[in-house]
């Protein structure tokens, strides 16, 4: 009798509760559907679903040219386009052989950086606020401003730029562009560390809420495939700037900032010090920006020429009409997977080449992609607060995630 | 002769009293309503000039008038009922909390001699009525029949049950060193020390009574029952309308009693601390209701300010504080004062 | 003035009351609320009887009552937990293991 | 004829409200009637000029008893009572047995006789005030059965959570 | 290791497995048979020499009409430790469209192999939990599979200055070279 008492109460517990966190959920960031059985508040199993904002980019640029893939990339993290445009153009200009001029390498840097800058306080910020600071929201959307303020004042677009080109960028930056940025990247680090880390750093709860919680090991992290800040905060040094670096990265000084214990604090903190990396990145290139041209010698065969030049210019029309019709010209057979470190993570473009002016298969391995997968790793045994720590803390944009 | 013939003898016959009665209610209700309304708009303006923004600008000069248009919104828009909800407790369940509110005022001292029952045991009182708050969470919480209200209605019920403990026990100082339960006379109790308020021999019991006022009234980083990042509004994720209101009227009103009873049993209500009374004798020509306003506007003003800083607490974290660090604070904060008061 | 027998047969009514919703109803939580109404009724009459003997003794009982009400509900809800997460079951019927 | 109008009033609403709460189908329809019939209860101490303990029927009963009693419906989602035979086989019997419990008490209520009068009058305690002097009567004559009764909360306290823990 | 070493490894332990060796731009393929790709796969993970824990891609590719099989499931390995990245590429046959899963070897892969059945219509044997990840659980059709149309053909429905566009495009088409 009384094992048999036993034997139940070991097998059956309360009645499970299933609740559907999202798509519409403010803490979700975007349109991601997380189906948790919840046993009390304690999370017993996590399903993700993804997919609400597929646009299937793969196959539309599959029936694209080069040229007008290069939109595409923009829309896969909105918040970051700059790097997925630039890494777009490294890969394909690796496909084609091309190289960028020194110029136009440190200004894709220089942009990279600063979308790595907004893109993570972005990140920080959004996390702080599905934890509950609202103020640190609002203190970094203040210095975003300015960042996309200077995209604007360059490529005349905010949020998706399509400013790099294959072979190089759409037009050169002004003086008073790298004036104005370096004005910033004078007074960015005193923010992080006055505004931001004040805010959050030595506030107890922040401390609580974040130390310990959605721990995963190196071994384990990089078994999960993450990568970025995510798989940093677990003490893993991989760093595509590092590792395998493209544009201007070997020539530039800087640290790959890494965690210890994995957990949430510590992936804040990689953020945290990525900012001030970036930063020095970013001072670094203007310091030493080259002059020179902006587009490689051959880029009219890849890139559409400026418009005054299509006007004016027989030999540009004759590119335009060429570019637009059959694509950029020359692609040689073949393929190529090209990683390239964006603020989420390590972004991939694996481009098959058939010879024609149009990718035969363009696969983009997405780093959000991946992070959510390892929702359920992190979720499952963990409370329904942790659950929002731990969306917040893998830095998902869904634009990427469903492509 | 019961409590009820006391309340209604007097002077001028059953009438006349009773019209008096009235009068102040609607004066003290009035005027607090007023002050919710207000509450709302300044705490935009505190965490909007905190937060680098202006907050409302567009309603009037400054956005003077934006709560009385969000008033009015709220007043005119369609009040929705889920179809599977429990109609007469979804109905009922948004009165609650500003009922019980809104009568705990019966038992606040404005200022010297204005309070509308000036019973014996004030505190007690203001303790039933803020326990029956949580009834309001809780059976909306229930009757939306959504799970994350539902969610929202059990965090709450837990919440509010541990942290009236806390609450209660960080008074019971205050109650040794007045010796009364009547909110005057702790506030008279208090003029009999130079520095003229509890606060001083009591922080410890302000500091737990201050933690337990946050989590009583759901507010950030206590607003686990409402976190709008997990359970996206809790209890009230399905309210509109005036009933959204209510609760939300309800939210404030709480905070302002709850900056009362902070003010009366701490900072020494009306007055103020007889040294500075005493070397400044043109103070003491100004009224009262200034000094209380003033200090229960302190208080709000330290509800906006701690909710432009801190984050959420978790759930099992908020317990934690309220068993293991606030009762024991308060427990021991009474063991001292009435060792300290047997002593003297 | 109140007869003081009013508030006895008061009492009794209310007693009574709660003694048939135990008797009559199989749903523990009412059980245990129809308990929780005969303790109120003994209470309502203790009050009563202070009341008009000018003693007080009657309200202290009241407290220890109410104390032992809550200890009560306490106890009695947690046995109605642990057996639901036995048992899924509130129903008195159901529960028999006590028997054997 | 004032105070037996009140307590007209209070009887009536107090009789039938238990009767509506133990007959709901719904327990938290139940808890919501009882909590209503604590107020009334409450109304009534006041009316016997026992303030404090009106104020203690609302903080522990209403406040803390009847919370936990929602507090554990809600948490095992218990809506509806499924119909099946009752307790006592059938209902009219345990009706008709509490009617002849009620008759009883009803005969025995007329034989009583009132015991001799104590020295708190309303006067007396009024001067004192109520809270005041219980505590005074509590904390000498009963102390010791006061300490009886805070090891009991102990125990409770201990017994609910060794119940409801989670084996294993 | 140069990834040239790693293919000539991988064709000395596994000979029949491996059918090519391809290298365009410095990056080396080696395309094997699909029946032990996953043995393959415990041995690139396991080998210490080679090492490779992280699995920074897997897609699949369909090749129709231009190659037999049909389609090829690409892996790409990287090694943390070593620093060195290999591409493996498994084929796959129309009719006989499934490939061992390579989840228990790297969790990573599990959502890659998931979108790959949802886009391909390729299956993953051992797979814990193999659904339509990106698509609805009830769409028809892989749409990364290159008979699988763009667009549909909305008739009436469709915009008609869709409609010129695709004349004017008719049209151009002859001046194209």
């Amino acid at each position: 009798m009384m094992k048999e008492m036993t034997t139940a109460a070991t097998e059956l517990k309360t009645k499970e509760l299933t609740i559907s966190m999202g798509p519409q959920h403010p803490a979700t960031h975007g349109v991601l559907r997380l189906v948790l059985d919840l046993d009390g508040e304690t999370v017993i199993k996590c399903t993700p679903h993804v997919g609400y904002l597929h646009r299937g980019t793969e196959k539309l640029a599959e029936n694209r040219t080069y040229i007008s893939a290069l939109p595409l990339m923009d829309r896969l993290d909105y918040i970051s386009s700059m790097s997925n445009d630039v890494g777009y153009c490294v890969a394909v200009e690796r496909l084609f052989g091309i190289e960028a001029p020194e110029r136009a390498k440190y200004i894709r840097t220089i942009m990279s950086e600063m979308t790595r800058i907004s893109s993570h306080i972005i990140g920080v910020a959004t996390h702080a606020l599905d934890i509950g600071a609202m103020t640190l929201f609002l203190y970094s959307f203040r210095d975003r401003e300015l960042l996309l303020d200077l995209f604007e004042m360059t490529c005349g677009a905010r949020l998706t730029v399509s400013y790099p080109r294959i072979g190089g960028v759409r037009n050169d930056v002004s003086q008073e562009f790298l004036d104005k940025l370096y004005d910033f990247t004078e007074g960015f680090p005193k923010i992080i560390e006055e505004q931001y880390e004040t805010l959050i750093d030595q506030n107890r709860i922040w401390l609580q809420r974040t130390k310990g919680i959605g721990v995963i090991s190196a071994e384990e992290a990089i078994n999960w495939g993450l990568t970025g800040p995510t798989l940093r905060g677990s003490g893993v040094p991989y760093d595509v700037r590092k590792y395998a670096p493209y544009d201007a990265y070997d020539k530039v000084e800087f640290d790959v900032p890494v965690g210890k214990n994995g957990d949430v604090y510590d992936r804040y903190k990689c953020r945290m010090e990525e900012l001030r990396q970036s930063n020095k990145i970013i001072r670094q290139c203007i310091e030493k920006l080259p002059a020179g041209p902006v587009m490689a010698p051959d880029a009219p065969k890849f890139t559409l020429p400026p418009k005054d030049k299509v006007l004016s210019d027989m030999e540009s029309l004759i590119h335009q009409f060429v570019l637009i019709t059959k694509g950029p010209i020359a692609a040689p057979e073949g393929e190529i997977y090209v990683a390239t470190e964006v603020p989420k993570g390590e972004l991939g473009f694996y481009i098959i080449s058939d010879g024609s002016g149009r990718p035969y298969r363009l696969r983009l391995r997405a780093p959000s992609f991946v992070h959510v997968s390892v929702l359920p790793r992190l979720c499952e045994g963990a409370i329904l607060p942790d659950v929002i720590a731990n969306i917040g803390t893998i830095d998902i944009v869904l634009g990427e995630c469903d492509r | 002769m019961n409590i009820l013939d006391s309340a209604l003898s007097g002077t001028y016959g059953y009438l006349f009293n009773i019209a008096i009665i009235f009068v102040k209610i609607a004066v003290v209700v009035g005027v607090t309503m007023l002050h919710v309304t207000y509450a709302t708009y300044f705490e935009r303006k505190v965490i909007g000039h905190m937060q680098i923004r202006l907050g409302p600008m567009r309603v009037g000069p400054h956005g003077i008038l934006q709560p009385i248009a969000d008033m009015l919104k709220l007043f005119f828009k369609e009040d929705i009922i889920p179809s599977e909800a429990d109609k007469p407790v979804f109905k009922i369940a948004p009165v609650i909390p500003i009922f019980a509110t809104l009568s705990s005022l019966a038992v606040v001292p404005f200022f010297e001699g204005f309070v509308i029952a000036d019973i014996n045991i004030g505190l007690l009182y203001l303790f039933a009525m803020s326990s029956l708050a949580a009834y309001g969470v809780v059976m909306a919480g229930w009757a939306s029949n959504s799970k994350y209200s539902f969610l929202g209605g059990l965090r709450s019920s837990a919440q509010v049950i541990s942290y009236e403990v806390a609450m209660g026990l960080s008074l019971v100082g205050v109650m040794l060193m007045a010796g009364s339960l009547n909110l005057s006379d702790i506030v008279k109790a208090q003029q009999q020390y130079w520095h003229g308020m509890f606060l001083i021999p009591q922080f410890l019991a302000y500091f737990v009574f201050m933690v337990a006022a946050f989590a009583e009234t759901n507010r950030t980083p206590f607003d686990l029952p409402e976190a709008e990042s997990e359970l996206v509004a809790g209890y009230f994720v399905e309210y509109s309308g005036i009933r959204f209101a209510w609760y939300y009227a309800a939210e404030y009103v709480g905070m302002i009693i709850m900056s009362s009873i902070a003010v009366l049993c701490f900072w020494g209500g009306w007055t103020i601390p007889p040294v500075i009374a005493d070397s400044i004798p043109a103070l003491k020509v100004v009224p009262g209701i200034v000094w209380f306003l003033g200090k229960v506007y302190f208080h709000i003003f330290l509800y906006y300010w701690v909710r432009a800083t801190v984050p959420r607490y978790r759930y099992d974290q908020l317990m934690a504080l309220g068993w293991k660090v606030l009762i024991p604070l308060a427990l021991a904060n009474i063991v001292v004062t009435s060792i300290v008061k047997y002593m003297s | 003035m109140v007869p003081l027998q009013w508030y006895i047969g008061l009492s009794a009514v209310i007693f009574i009351i709660g003694m048939a919703g135990f008797m009559i109803r199989r749903n523990i939580i009412i059980m245990l609320m129809s308990i929780e109404l005969m303790l109120n009724s003994v209470n309502i009459s203790l009050v009563a009887f202070s009341h008009y003997l000018q003693d007080l003794r009657g309200q202290i009982l009241v407290f220890f009552i109410i104390t032992v009400a809550a200890a009560e509900a306490a106890i009695g809800l947690a046995i109605l937990v642990a057996l639901f997460k036995n048992k899924a079951a509130v129903h008195t019927d159901e529960i028999t293991e006590m028997k054997g | 004829m004032l105070p037996k109008l009140f307590f007209g009033y209070f009887a009536i609403v107090m009789i039938s409200l238990s009767l509506v709460v133990i007959t709901r189908r719904n327990p938290v329809h139940s808890v919501l009637w009882m909590l209503v019939l604590f107020f009334h209860i409450a109304g009534l101490y006041l009316f016997l000029n026992a303030e404090f303990i009106a104020a203690v029927q609302i903080i522990l009963y209403a406040g803390a008893i009847l919370v936990l009693f929602l507090f554990v419906i809600m948490m095992l989602n218990l809506k509806e009572e499924i119909t099946a035979e009752r307790f006592i086989g059938e209902w009219p019997i345990g009706v008709a047995l509490a009617i002849s419990i009620l008759m009883l008490i009803f005969f025995s209520i007329s034989k009583i006789t009132a015991g001799p009068q104590g020295q708190h009058t309303i006067e007396a305690i009024k001067a004192e005030t109520h809270t005041k002097a219980i505590g005074k009567v509590l904390y000498t004559e009963y102390l010791f059965p006061f300490e009886i009764a805070s090891l009991i909360l102990l125990i409770a306290i201990v017994g609910a959570i060794v119940l409801a823990k989670k084996r294993g | 290791m140069e990834p040239k070493e790693i293919a000539e490894i991988i064709r000395d332990r596994y000979p029949a497995e491996v059918k090519e060796i391809k290298e365009f731009r410095g990056q080396v393929s080696v395309i094997v048979k699909k029946d032990r790709i996953k043995e393959i796969m415990k041995y690139l993970h396991d080998a210490p020499e080679l090492y490779f824990d992280y699995i920074e891609d897997l897609c699949g590719v369909d090749y129709l009409g231009r190659k037999e099989p049909r389609f090829e499931v690409v892996y790409h390995l990287y090694s943390i430790r070593h620093r060195h990245i290999i591409r493996i590429k498994a084929e796959v046959p129309e009719d006989d469209c499934a490939i061992d899963s390579v989840t228990d070897i790297w969790a990573g892969a599990n959502w890659h192999e998931r979108e790959c059945y949802d886009l391909f219509g390729i299956a993953f044997n051992g797979h814990p939990d193999l659904r339509r990840i990106l698509l609805p659980e009830d769409w028809e059709g892989h749409p990364l599979r290159k008979d699988y149309p763009l667009k549909a053909d909305l008739g009436e429905m469709e915009w008609k200055g869709y409609k010129e566009v695709l004349e004017t495009a008719k049209r151009n088409k002859q001046y194209e070279a």
